[in-house]
């Protein structure tokens, strides 16, 4: 792949100097080599810091609810996993589609800086692929105004559910074991929720104090709570972006569950991707079926 | 919230949550207590609107607190009260219990029927068959809040 | 200098946690570094650099019950907590921890206030510290006034030598300690290694008097935007102490209080009864913790809140790195 | 610090010779919150509900449990008795320890412990009530009914007998329905348009009832008692205050070869026509399609021989707005289009296979034929006539699976017309049951076979033309053998379904249709006139087949729910409803789809965030339309939404006290 910096520094001016937006959401070089965080400018002269390289991994979308209401205009960078994102969040309500000018980035699949670390690597090329990468089903973005770079395929290969399958087989008490060990780890930092575009409740329900539905206590039990009731709220509607899992500083396996419930729903309820297509009808547990699945009689 | 862990030394008897809807199923309860028709003393009924109603958080609250079962019973799909609650459940229910079998927990312990007004007997029955399958699988120790 | 082979690590380890104590050691348990309680055939990670949790939970643990209550409709009674008074000793803490522990004794220990739970604890606590000969890329304890193979306030000092670890007691408890394991000990011809080189540099001098006077500085503006308001960086840091207080009704009428990690991140954090916020958005937040680290603390404690250990610039998913944030900071000029 | 009384009922013998409640009341003593607690032989009777008063009075109590029988029948009694201690009704709470305990178990220790959890939850539920109160919504006194044949004006006639205004609209020319095409009605026999016509003309004279024909309802906004109503009034093209219906115009136009739809297209009528001379408004109107003015700017003459000059060729449509605080819907059916479906009937390639309602023509002494029964195809009087029943109905594979309730009937009727009328006939109906559910059918039905009448149990599988007979195929199922019968002419009983354009009004005012279309009702049993939409009613076959008594009645019955919501000037709505946390929602309208109601939708508000004002949009309640299901709650992600007197902290407090 090229490197679109220059298109993209480009363009990011123009739609600066042009007042066709009032700020742009792209990614700069950090201090490390293995760090592309995100870059948010108002200034044509600061779009010669924009760059797109293996490690511009992190979904800029979310940060588009920080605004939602201040009636900016913001031109945003999306790979295919953050436009799905995206989609997401323009259709539970939350910013209006006037209010990005979206530009798309056919996306071959990212690093990620933890891996760099853990790797010893000391240069880009030694830095195995990200994880969420390798599932990807969407390098090219769904949504876009303007599309730089060609598109690419999807590298996906072998079953999307391999690892819920696997967690599947085991025995109940195998199971909760497994999850034992992993939500045991949860320090409840909030992170998966925070990067979350399906998370995009201007409250969080874990927020509220009247009732609380969840106790501040770290424990098994409200980790495991927290973690459900996330992915719940997420059911139907999570885009498989992997931020989450990706973000977790305690390497909690976040996408194994939301993957269980994409492969339940697609079972129980007909094929579905979520933040695919903007007009889409309400997402799985928004609606219904006569015709459901009928195990309760 | 939360339970003392000392069940275990006494005779253990499976203390089981039902939430039933307004319309059918408590209306089945009291059908059945009218019919006199016996049933085993572990089950408690939170009565609500619609089984449309119910929120999966009510559910895992009930097992953090130390039930070993919940069952949800709404009206059968198509003569719900207020017409489409129940299909709603239906699906939200359907997943949950995958998610919970997914991590562990035995889909025994939550349990959803459709019981009408009319169904007495089945009332009885399902709140039989619940506590038995719910008296196999054990006391529940699993998504516990547990603390000495 | 005395020294022990690395063959002989665990017998050390299980002379040392032989006599009831609870021996703490970095270990990596299901993919995540911490100190851990060690047990016979335990795997240690010495070796592993910092770990990605520090020791603090062992002396401020992420829940701590404070009392128990006891209600009725007439009264209410309070029934204190019997704080642990467990002899611990943590063993491989690396000397930014132990100066994490120095920032944390200030806050619980000094100014008039002295917190028992953590006091009890701390009494019973040991620390034998492992210097740093690599730092990790991200390490950068020599930016903000540590050193990476002496760590003060440590009762023993080890260092790596290669086939053996080089012994050294700051203190009286220290000393007794390697009584115990003496049949272990032999004269090392090493001497204290040369610290390796740091690729994360920055200087600190003077930042608590620069910010003192940066409150309203357009610096947070572009600092904060891409913060995401999580906790990692809160609860990774082996200086952060924040907690919450809450209840937890385990009866009818009973009940305990406790305190567990709260975040200067969260929303919530500083959300008042009445529903005002006077930190409202991220801006407030990110520029409360890193004034906090840089600046507040110092001028109450005379210390930075910040030992350099990395753990957030390794760890913080939008990459926020404070030492350039320090460096952003220098390089503002302030024209009154 | 608030102060529960706790009541329990002995209910004679009935809850206390299984539960010890002196027991249960001591032990609710202890439960938090709880300043009082007594139990009580019965707490329904006059001295149980004194003794409310009194405790309230006594001990200062601010909250009330009763734990006594189902709050299915008691609640509201409690309610009240609550509120006449002086505390808000809905700071109450109530739990059954006899349907649910005492009657069926028999450990009283125990079915003692299980009330005492019971009566904990309660405990726990009504600390955390709020007061509430009835909230009130103004009503429009009038209604709107849809549709005009014999359920609609029942039903209109009836709103405005009992006073309130009435809107009918009606799409075709003229009100009326499928009545008066009818010849006879069964059992009795009598003349259709006898009795159907006084009703139509009552109708039209009624002070209180105001009628739009050849008009549609184009849009519904609102809800119960405040309903905005759009009609289209279409275009006429004659002036119906200036015209005075003397059908001069009809007699002139020559267009005279359009198929009759009252006739069942067994007849034709004019471009500037009335559909049977005894329609109301009793004034033509201009089928624009078909005259030649308005086509190709040609004739015209009409308009010359206009005595009043009424004729407007160039009248538009119009739009009427009105409001209304109840709604009918009467809109009928149609039949099933058979030719669309039975290959072996022919597809309606044969003329002298017709319906059951283009039979009711050929034998109206008003229709085509003038009351003679004459076969369309060469207009001779069949002798051999052959009824099939059941075409399009009990056929789940090409037509509905349902019955269509009146087919036997009719087809009985029919067969008993053509006996009657044609000598040497011989007339044979092919049947699968016979059901004759009604006052005097079965008498008929029999009647109808004592007539001669041949009735043979089995579908009919092939028809087909030979010479100038139909040759009909089938089977006597109880004979188990073959039947042919050579015939002059098949009649078919088609089935009934909900007439076309039925779906789209539905959902233009706004409730939903079952799986065969037609209008759904809010209960099968209890609820057959109700929809789900408050303040929308049904009656007749729009919501299912029926026959004229029954629609009639449905008629009078959606007629005095209607009036029920007229008969005051505002209404009380239940306060436990939903309500919304304008702060903590997000406006995602995940509610809005939910909501079986249309009670949800996404309003703006202006809000102070972060020193400045916002507007945003958050999901709005109405009151006059939620129904307190509370589907939209546990929807709704944040907890934005609530549910009153089911508050999300109500049900998590019973849950935490059940284990605690």
């Amino acid at each position: 792949m090229s490197d679109p910096s220059g298109e993209m520094r480009e363009l990011a001016k123009k739609l600066l100097e042009n007042g066709e937006v009032d700020r742009i959401i792209g990614w700069e070089k950090g201090n490390l080599w293995y760090q592309s965080p995100p870059l948010f400018i108002t200034r044509a002269e600061e779009t010669d810091r924009l760059v797109f390289d293996d490690f511009a991994i992190n979904s800029l979308v979310t940060y588009l609810l920080d605004e939602r209401d201040s009636g900016k205009k913001t031109g945003i960078f999306v790979k295919g996993c953050d436009s799905r994102g995206l989609v997401r969040i323009l259709q539970d309500k939350q910013i209006a589609r006037e209010s990005v000018y979206v530009i798309g980035l056919p996306c071959s699949g990212k690093k990620d800086p933890r891996q760099a670390l853990s790797s010893g690597a000391s240069e880009s090329s030694q830095v195995p692929p990200a994880a969420k990468c390798e599932e990807c089903l969407y390098p090219n973005p769904v949504i876009y105004d303007v599309i730089i770079g060609e598109a690419v395929e999807a590298k996906a290969k072998g079953d999307r559910f391999a690892a819920v399958k696997e967690i599947e087989a085991k025995t109940a008490d195998e199971k909760y074991a497994y999850w034992t060990s992993q939500y045991s780890k949860c320090l409840r930092c909030l992170a998966c929720r925070n990067v979350c575009p399906a998370c995009n409740c201007r409250e969080c329900a874990f927020d509220i104090s009247k009732p609380r539905i969840l106790a501040k206590e770290n424990n098994l039990s409200h980790n495991m709570v927290y973690h459900l009731t996330r992915a719940f709220h997420a059911a139907g509607r999570c885009v498989e972006c992997g931020e989450c899992e990706r973000v977790c500083p305690m390497g909690i396996p976040i996408m194994q569950l939301n993957k269980k419930i994409i492969k339940e729903i697609n079972d129980l309820f007909g094929p579905y991707e979520a933040g695919v297509k903007l007009d889409e009808t309400p997402p799985p547990l928004g609606t219904y079926q006569t015709s459901d699945p009928e195990e309760f009689m | 919230m939360s339970v003392k862990s000392s069940d275990a030394q006494e005779a253990w008897e499976p203390k089981i949550l039902a939430f039933c809807c307004n319309w059918c199923s408590y209306a089945g309860a009291d059908l059945a207590g009218l019919n006199r028709t016996q049933q085993p003393p572990n089950v408690r009924i939170i009565r609500v609107p619609c089984s449309g109603r119910v929120d999966p958080q009510f559910i895992m609250r009930a097992f953090q607190d130390g039930v070993d079962g919940v069952l949800v019973a709404g009206c059968h799909p198509g003569d719900c009260h207020y017409s489409t609650g129940n299909f709603f459940a239906r699906r939200r229910f359907l997943l949950f219990q995958r998610i919970f079998d997914y991590i562990g927990i035995d889909p025994g312990r939550l349990q959803n029927r459709w019981i009408s007004g009319a169904e007495g007997d089945k009332f009885a029955a399902t709140v039989s068959k619940v506590t038995e399958d719910i008296r196999a699988l054990g006391p529940n120790r699993k998504l516990r809040d547990e603390h000495e | 200098m005395q020294g022990i082979a690395k063959q002989d690590l665990n017998k050390v380890l299980e002379t040392l946690s032989g006599g009831g104590a609870a021996l703490l050691v970095p270990m990596e348990i299901d993919g995540v570094t911490r100190f851990a309680r060690w047990e016979q055939g335990a795997k240690t990670a010495l070796g592993a650099g910092n770990t990605l949790l520090p020791p603090k939970e062992a002396l401020f643990p992420q829940n701590e019950k404070v009392f128990n209550y006891e209600m009725s409709n007439e009264e209410a009674k309070i029934v204190p907590s019997a704080a642990a008074a467990e002899e611990t000793i943590i063993l491989g803490i690396r000397p930014c921890d132990v100066r994490a522990i120095q920032a944390l004794d200030n806050v619980f220990l000094t100014k008039d206030y002295v917190d028992e739970l953590y006091k009890t604890r701390r009494r019973h606590t040991l620390l034998i510290a492992l210097g740093c000969t690599q730092p990790a890329p991200t390490c950068f304890c020599s930016s903000v006034g540590g050193d990476p193979l002496q760590a003060e306030g440590a009762d023993i000092m080890l260092w790596d030598l290669g086939e053996t670890y080089g012994l050294e007691a700051l203190s009286d408890k220290g000393k007794d300690l390697l009584k115990k394991i003496d049949k272990f000990m032999s004269k090392s011809r090493g001497k204290k290694p040369a610290a390796g080189k740091f690729s994360l540099e920055v200087d600190s001098r003077g930042i608590a008097e620069k910010l003192h006077n940066m409150f309203e500085d357009p610096i947070w503006d572009r600092w904060y935007q891409k913060c995401l308001g999580c906790g990692i960086c809160t609860f990774i840091c082996p200086t952060c102490h924040c907690f919450d207080m809450q209840e937890k009704h385990t009866g009818q009428w009973d009940g305990y209080r406790y305190r567990c990690w709260d975040s200067c991140m969260f929303q919530e954090y500083s959300l008042m009864a009445g529903g005002h916020n006077p930190r409202p958005t991220k801006k407030e937040r990110l520029r409360n913790r890193f004034l906090h680290k840089l600046c507040f603390f110092q001028e109450r404690y005379g210390m930075l809140l910040c030992t350099g250990c990395g753990r957030c610039v390794r760890e913080c998913p939008v990459g926020m790195d404070i030492t350039k944030f320090i460096k952003e900071v220098s390089e503002v000029s302030l024209n009154e | 610090m608030k102060r529960v009384g706790v009541f329990v009922c002995h209910c004679g013998s009935n809850i206390a010779a299984v539960v010890d409640c002196e027991r249960v009341a001591k032990e609710a003593a202890k439960f938090p919150g709880v300043a009082f607690s007594i139990d009580n032989k019965y707490m329904c009777s006059d001295p149980g509900q004194d003794l409310i008063k009194k405790a309230v009075e006594e001990h200062h109590l601010d909250r009330i449990v009763v734990a006594s029988c189902t709050p299915r029948m008691h609640e509201p009694v409690f309610r009240r008795a609550t509120e006449n201690a002086g505390i808000n009704p809905y700071l109450f709470a109530m739990t059954n320890i006899r349907e649910h305990v005492s009657w069926i178990h028999t450990d009283r220790e125990k079915a003692t412990e299980k009330a005492i959890d019971l009566v904990r939850m309660a405990v726990a539920k009504v600390l955390h009530t709020v007061p509430l109160e009835k909230s009130s919504i103004p009503i429009t006194k009038r209604a709107l009914v849809i549709g005009g044949g014999i359920a609609g004006m029942q039903a209109a006639l009836d709103i405005a007998d009992n006073g309130n205004p009435v809107v009918l609209v009606e799409r075709e020319p003229t009100i009326g329905g499928k009545m008066p095409m009818l010849d006879k009605t069964f059992p009795s026999l009598d003349c259709s348009a006898c009795i159907c016509t006084p009703k139509m003309a009552s109708t039209d004279q009624h002070p209180n009832i105001t009628i739009y024909t050849h008009s549609e309802v184009e849009r519904v906004d609102g809800y119960i008692g405040n309903f905005q109503v759009t009609i289209r009034q279409k275009a006429k093209y004659v002036d119906h205050k200036i015209c005075t219906g003397c059908g001069l115009c009809e007699t002139k136009c020559p267009n005279k070869k359009i198929p009759n739809s009252f006739e069942a297209g067994m007849g034709n009528r004019t471009a500037i026509y009335k559909a049977f001379p005894q329609a109301v408004p009793n004034k033509p109107i201009i089928d624009a399609a078909n005259c030649r003015k308005l086509t190709k700017d040609k004739c015209g003459v009409c308009a010359k021989v206009c005595p009043t000059g009424a004729i407007k060729y160039d009248d538009q449509d119009e739009l009427i707005t009105i409001d209304v605080g109840a709604i009918v819907m009467a809109t009928g059916y149609d039949l099933f289009p058979w030719k669309e479906a039975y290959g072996e009937y022919g597809y309606g390639k044969y003329p002298d296979v017709i319906t059951g309602l283009q039979f009711e023509r050929l034998v109206n002494a008003s229709g085509p034929t003038s009351g003679h029964i004459l076969r369309p195809s060469d207009g001779k009087e069949p002798k051999t006539i052959v009824f099939i029943k059941c075409v399009g109905s009990r056929d789940d594979v090409k037509g509905k699976a349902y019955c269509s309730r009146t087919c036997c009937m009719y087809t009985a009727k029919h067969a008993h017309q053509a006996v009657d009328k044609i000598e040497d006939s011989h007339v044979i109906v092919f049947y699968m049951d016979v059901r004759t559910a009604g006052k005097g059918y079965e008498e008929f039905y029999q009647r109808t076979v004592e007539d001669g009448v041949h009735y043979v149990r089995g579908r009919v599988s092939k028809i087909y033309q030979l010479g100038d007979k139909l040759i009909v195929r089938g089977e006597d199922t109880l004979l188990g053998e073959a039947v042919q019968v050579n015939a002059d002419l098949v009649v078919l009983a088609t089935a009934m379904v909900p007439s076309a354009g039925s779906g789209e009004i539905a959902h233009i005012v706004g409730f939903s249709t079952d799986k065969d279309g037609f209008y759904q009702e809010a209960h099968p049993k209890l609820r057959p006139l109700e929809t789900f939409t408050a303040g929308v009613f049904l009656a007749g076959a729009c919501q299912g087949p029926k026959d004229i008594p029954d629609t009639a009645a449905q008629g009078s019955g959606a007629a005095a729910k209607a009036s029920a919501v007229l008969s005051n000037r505002s209404m009380e709505t239940d306060p436990l409803i939903s309500q919304v946390n304008d702060a903590v929602c997000a406006g995602c309208g995940v509610c809005v789809g939910i909501c079986p109601y249309r009670a949800i939708e996404l309003k703006e508000i202006t809000q102070r965030a972060g020193g400045k004002t916002i507007a945003r949009r958050v999901a709005s309640i109405n009151s006059g339309l939620c129904q307190g299901c509370g589907a939209c709650v546990a929807a709704c992600r944040s907890g934005a939404l609530d549910l009153k007197g089911f508050t999300n902290q109500q049900i998590m407090a019973e849950v935490d006290a059940l284990c605690l």
